[in-house]
């Protein structure tokens, strides 16, 4: 039975089947918003999902350079991770997988997705792609810093409400949150969601900090030689993890909304995720061109991590 | 009949050393000498796993049977506890596949068995340091190792970088055993032995006066310089890189495990002054220093073995900083990260040298593309490139998380934030080994393949299987979090933690018990580990790619199907329309931005490592003074 | 810091978006368009002004004998034509006119093709073909056929 | 079902890849004017892609040069099937005022078959997406025959 239970979880709901259609539902909303905030009509919201199946219809190349099975194996890899990371994130209290520590988990599950396109493009052997890599990995190694600070904050706060010091699981910030408030409402956690907004466009590479895929300058950076189902898969990770961001930042910092139904939470949390998205990437796409690497480097590194670590300072003297 | 088990696993391979000379002329014969040593070797060490680390027994051999006459240990005493058994059996694990490697790895050079005399005497005194229970015999065993990996790593003489290496190392590594050497005299001289656990019982009778503060401090310093503590990690790079491969795989995978198991033994046994909050600060901060400090000059590398020996140096520093935290879960991590740190460092050494076996060079701008003419080893590599990185399903993932928790609980428990630091440098380092193996691989597997490396071959079989039971390890150890730790973990915890049966097996019953009354266990040693890793979850994993690729393949056309057709402008990489010229994006032109922010940082590092052996010996000795000043202060 | 555009993206969000939704409704071109070039066979004189004058080639011409004279078909390849309007501009007869269509979009090229064919008759000749007697032999004065005026014999 | 979902999907979302085969830019600027918020193409699903590999319509304006004639072809190379291959404005059809110049190699469909040729020197943005769309369905039809 609990087999079961967690094949339904993987395949039905927080799992693939479910992740793959929300996410592309938000990527719809989000280019469809994009447009509507430049004035023009803008394309159907299913439009990421036609663009999914059209892919799924195209001839595969495999270009002469690429290690052909790492080329081909990478973007299966990233998908399964992401879906793994869904299970590990609490949406309304359905938690797949909990553990002691997620975060540590969810921390190191969220680089894999990454990391399945950079070997994925490097394994292409296209000079584009190992200047997309090399900018990918910067981009990682700038918001590694204010996550793990936001991490460490959220943690402590909600371990102090259990006295025992920090906690890693994100069943007892849920928790901690359902007690007292959400997160974003006690003030010293404010840095730390700010810090939170700059973070998810980074990760997922949305369009101020998606140095990594820049298609004006570097041809798509990793994803230069992918086309057909492999591509189709890669677009499709890079719509859940719009998801999955977003809804990381809903259980640190709006968990433990909970009404009678359960579904009515659901319903709750996306609708949530879907104004974070809008908030925090569509609003930030619309107005702001891409950042130079080293640019983006340095305000990850001084502004953000600053502002994660005031609300970790706060949280640490009591606040 | 056991207890005779430590001192054959020793002799052992000193008697293959000098057999070797004896019998090294014809191949099979040196093949056989070699692996008949290594094999029974590693046979005792899993032998004696039942007797300590399940039933908990603790072997003490006293050479020539020279027993303690009336509380006093005269003669050299072999002690077997679970720590020791612990580290033993990494060594000897490490050895025996490093060995079956360079079987066929050594044939490029001239006189092989040479080689495998130097490398038996190198096991042999490493086993000895590990194994023993007398401080001179670790020092003695202490020298044996130096030397021979002094010789080893000037084996291929005529590499003039080869010479200066193996002369930087010596001048270094006996630096580092005489500050050993005054430290053991200075115990002697108080305490009137040499047997560990007699030591440990009068220091803890008679407390620590100044003269044991200054031993304490040059004992630590000396295993710290065999551990390539911060300021000594230079020579390290240069040894690794001149080094052969196999030879590699134990300076980084095993010397300095013997320089942690010797920290371990002084600060925790010996002198218990890990007790004392200001100690653990120090070696926190020492480790987190040298994690800094060595990926960030690993990112500078040009070449594949510096880079790696950067990088076995700030994994060191994340054992010495787990093991700083003095709490059970901080050491129960450490360990785990050393048992982890030799199989993946052991295994991207032995693709090194396999990089190098097959195409001659390690320079990153010379190479590209040899993922597809050498597959297996692009495979092997991406597995240690994995664990290192500490991406889940392999091992490097289980021992960074444990070393996290253990530095965050630290933090709340002492209330000072200074702990949550370390967390966060860990985590930074630990993205940097990633970006450091995302450039290797990008720079030497993947990308283009140069015109001269066209007719590159894959690494021969014999070379092979013991890498791939490295990768085998890698990821069992990283699966089976709970199995580990039941069996080879928590025993080595609860050996360092509690060591009253240790001198009771070495010094009669009732010793312990008169002479440490008073003091106080530092950690109980139990620890609640965060959430057992439950393998369903790997089956998670395996279920969702194995669905994504049938589906996958129903639908989607595989493009191009024999690798071998013609080239034509279809299948051509893209490059802007033009005929795709060579253009390897590799080496240094990766990580601009980071390196652009970082340059001025990087520029003072890149002018630090000079290269000249008398700014190492320097930067030694100020070392040695700044931790004799701090232990007087703080001790 | 100032978040440049942000109150133009709001405001934006919530107004109607200025896209003409072409597909649905047509839209014409501005008045004076050049588009689509439309060929009135009938009132060409063949003169040829057209074709020397088009740069890109465009205007080509193709003539048949035919019993009542000489079937002449003028071809208008819009593909290479750039729309200039200069043969409008030098048709004496005007007729050649660009008209304001631009959906010139085609799958085979020839559907690209505006062409005119008329029958250019030849010209009426006179009603008794009369021997002209070339001048050089006879030498009188040539009085009363009406060529030579009335101040002949200078 | 997953089959006539894709069949239904590839004309919906066509993904565009421009070559300047020496064009004056008249007829790129066009094309860009298609994206821009008054004519915007993106409504019936166009994207610009950065790469051959990721397009389905390429679309070449320009009378194809010496210089860029082995270029354009090697990218039309590389775009995975089904693919429609659009000429943009009078050059690539004929070669327009540059007809017989020296560097000029003649119209496009001596080397590639076109499949939708927009007339116009500099064609108008409404004609451009009358020809986009007309190149979507060309799509379909290649993939139902497929």
């Amino acid at each position: 039975m609990k087999l079961l239970m967690n094949l339904v979880y993987i395949l039905i709901f927080p799992g693939l089947l479910f992740s793959s259609v929300f996410g592309l539902w938000l990527a719809g909303i989000d280019r469809k918003i994009l447009a509507r905030m430049q004035k023009r009509v803008g394309p159907p919201v299913m439009q990421p999902t036609y663009d999914f199946f059209k892919l799924m219809g195209k001839e595969t190349i495999i270009p002469d350079n690429a290690a052909r099975s790492t080329f081909l194996l990478a973007p299966y890899i990233g998908l399964a991770s992401l879906i793994v990371t869904v299970l590990f994130i609490p949406i309304a209290g359905i938690q797949a997988f909990g553990g002691v520590a997620d975060i540590v988990v969810i921390l190191y599950l969220l680089t894999i997705p990454s990391l399945a396109i950079m070997f994925g493009g490097s394994a292409s052997g296209s000079p584009f792609a190992g200047v997309g890599v090399s900018r990918t990995m910067v981009a990682i190694m700038s918001y590694e810093l204010p996550l793990i600070l936001i991490m460490l904050a959220v943690g402590r706060l909600a371990g102090r409400g259990f006295d025992m010091g920090i906690t890693f699981s994100l069943e007892k910030i849920a928790q901690y949150q359902a007690a007292n408030g959400p997160n974003l409402f006690c003030w010293s956690m404010i840095p730390a969601a700010v810090a939170m907004l700059f973070v998810i466009p980074c990760e997922v590479g949305a369009q101020p900090f998606d140095v990594g895929e820049a298609e004006t300058e570097i041809c798509e950076g990793p994803l230069v030689e992918y086309s057909g189902t492999p591509l189709a898969i890669f677009k499709l990770s890079h719509a859940i993890k719009m998801f999955v961001m977003t809804l990381l930042f809903t259980a640190l910092f709006l968990g433990g909304i909970s009404t009678g139904m359960l579904w009515l939470d659901v319903v709750i949390v996306l609708g949530i995720c879907a104004v974070v998205t809008l908030v925090c990437m569509t609003l930030a796409h619309a107005i702001t061109a891409r950042l130079k690497v080293e640019q983006m480097f340095r305000l990850f590194w001084t502004v953000i991590a600053g502002l994660a670590l005031l609300s970790l300072i706060l949280v640490w003297i009591g606040i | 009949m056991i207890q005779h088990f430590p001192i054959l696993s020793i002799m052992v391979l000193f008697l293959g050393a000098f057999l070797v000379v004896l019998v090294g002329r014809s191949r099979i014969a040196r093949t056989a000498v070699v692996s008949a040593a290594v094999l029974t070797s590693f046979a005792l060490m899993v032998a004696l796993i039942k007797p300590v680390m399940i039933d908990g027994q603790i072997i003490s051999y006293w050479m020539g049977n020279w027993a303690p006459v009336s509380g006093y240990a005269i003669g050299i005493g072999i002690e077997v506890d679970a720590l020791s058994l612990f580290f033993g059996l990494l060594v000897s694990l490490a050895v025996m596949l490093s060995g079956f490697y360079s079987f066929k790895y050594i044939t490029q050079d001239d006189s092989p068995d040479l080689f495998f005399t130097l490398y038996l005497m190198l096991a042999g005194g490493v086993m000895g340091i590990v194994l023993s229970g007398d401080l001179f015999n670790i020092f003695v065993m202490l020298e044996v190792m130096t030397f021979a990996a002094v010789a080893l790593t000037a084996f291929r003489s005529w590499n003039p970088n080869a010479r200066e290496a193996a002369f930087k190392y010596l001048v270094v590594g006996s630096l580092g055993s005489t500050f050993v050497l005054l430290g053991t005299a200075l115990v002697y001289g108080q305490c009137h032995t040499l047997n560990l656990a007699q030591i440990s019982g009068l220091l803890s009778v008679n407390g620590i006066n100044p003269t044991m503060t200054f031993a304490f401090a040059l004992l630590f310093t000396g295993f710290g310089v065999k551990a390539f503590m911060t300021p000594f990690h230079p020579i390290a790079a240069d040894a690794h890189a001149a080094a052969p491969s196999s030879v590699s795989v134990l300076i980084s995978g095993v010397f300095t495990k013997t320089g942690v198991y010797g920290i371990i033994r002084v600060s925790y046994f010996l002198f218990k002054s890990m007790g004392m909050s200001s100690m653990q600060t120090g070696l926190v901060f020492i480790g987190c220093v040298s994690m800094f400090v060595c990926v960030t000059m690993a990112l500078n590398q040009h070449d594949f073995k510096r880079l790696l020996a950067f990088h076995s140096i700030s994994q060191i520093g994340y054992i010495l900083t787990s093991l700083g935290l003095c709490s059970a879960i901080g050491i129960a991590g450490g360990l785990y990260h050393a048992i982890n740190h030799t199989l993946f460092k052991g295994l991207l050494f032995l693709t090194a040298g396999a990089v190098l076996y097959a195409t001659g060079t390690t320079k990153l701008e010379k190479l590209g593309g040899l993922a597809r003419r050498m597959p297996q080893t692009a495979a092997l590599f991406m597995v240690g490139a994995f664990s290192i990185s500490g991406i889940p399903p392999f091992n490097g993932f289980v021992s960074k998380w444990m070393i996290y928790q253990a530095a965050y609980e630290k933090a709340a428990e002492t209330g000072s934030i200074g702990y949550a630091f370390v967390t966060v440098i860990a985590v930074v380092t630990s993205v940097l080994t990633l970006a450091s193996f995302v450039k290797v691989g990008q720079s030497v597997f993947f990308g283009e393949l140069p015109v001269e490396l066209e007719n590159v071959k894959e690494t021969p079989l014999s070379m092979r299987i013991p890498m791939w039971i490295m990768a085998a390890l890698c990821l069992l150890t990283g699966v089976l979090p709970g199995l580990m730790q039941q069996y080879i973990i928590n025993p080595a915890v609860r050996a360092t933690l509690d060591y009253k049966g240790y001198i009771d097996a070495m010094m009669g019953e009732g010793y312990a018990a008169a002479h440490l009354a008073d003091t106080v266990p530092l950690a109980e040693a139990k620890y609640t580990f965060a959430g057992a890793w439950d393998p369903a979850f790997w089956l998670v994993l395996f279920v969702i790619v194995l669905l994504g690729v049938t589906v996958a393949m129903m639908i989607g056309k595989s493009g191009r199907g024999a690798a071998t057709a013609i080239a034509d402008d279809k299948h051509d990489t893209f490059f802007g329309g033009e005929k795709n010229t060579f253009s390897q994006v590799g080496g240094g032109d990766l990580f601009w931005g980071f390196k652009y922010n970082f340059r001025r940082y990087l520029n003072v590092m890149g002018n630090a490592h000079s290269g000249v052996v008398n700014d190492y010996v320097t930067w030694g000795v100020i070392d040695l003074a700044l931790i004799i000043v701090y232990c007087f202060i703080f001790m | 810091m100032s978040l440049p555009f942000i109150r133009e993206a709001m405001t934006q969000l919530f107004s109607k978006p200025s896209t003409e939704a072409y597909p649905a409704e047509p839209k014409d071109a501005f008045p004076n368009y050049r588009g689509r070039i439309s060929f009135d066979a009938d009132k060409c004189i063949d003169c040829g002004m057209c074709e020397r004058v088009c740069a890109g080639g465009a205007i080509t011409k193709k003539v048949e004998e035919t019993p009542e004279g000489k079937r002449i078909t003028r071809m208008f390849s819009l593909d290479s034509c750039t729309f200039c309007a200069c043969c409008a501009d030098f048709c004496s007869r005007h007729a050649i006119t660009l008209t304001s269509d631009y959906h010139m979009v085609a799958r085979k090229s020839k559907d690209l093709l505006t062409a005119g064919t008329y029958v250019k008759k030849a010209p009426a000749k006179p009603a008794a073909a009369k021997v002209i007697t070339p001048v050089r032999d006879n030498l009188k004065p040539a009085v009363g056929n009406g060529i030579v005026a009335q101040d002949g014999g200078q | 079902m997953i089959k006539k979902l894709i069949d239904e999907s590839m004309a919906k979302s066509p993904w565009v890849f421009h070559i300047n085969a020496g064009s004056c830019n008249g007829c790129d600027i066009e094309l860009v004017a298609v994206l821009t918020p008054r004519y915007d193409a993106e409504r019936l699903g166009f994207k610009l892609a950065g790469t051959p590999r990721h397009a389905d319509i390429v679309v070449v304006s320009g009378p194809v040069t010496a210089q860029s004639k082995d270029r354009v072809l090697r990218t039309i190379a590389q775009v995975p099937d089904p693919k429609v291959i659009v000429t943009l404005g009078s050059c690539p059809c004929s070669g327009n005022v540059f007809k017989g110049s020296y560097s000029v190699v003649g119209p496009l469909d001596k080397y590639v078959p076109v499949d939708v040729s927009i007339a116009g020197c500099a064609p108008k943005p409404e004609a451009i997406i009358d020809g986009l769309a007309l190149a979507a369905q060309i799509i379909k039809e290649k993939r139902e025959k497929q």
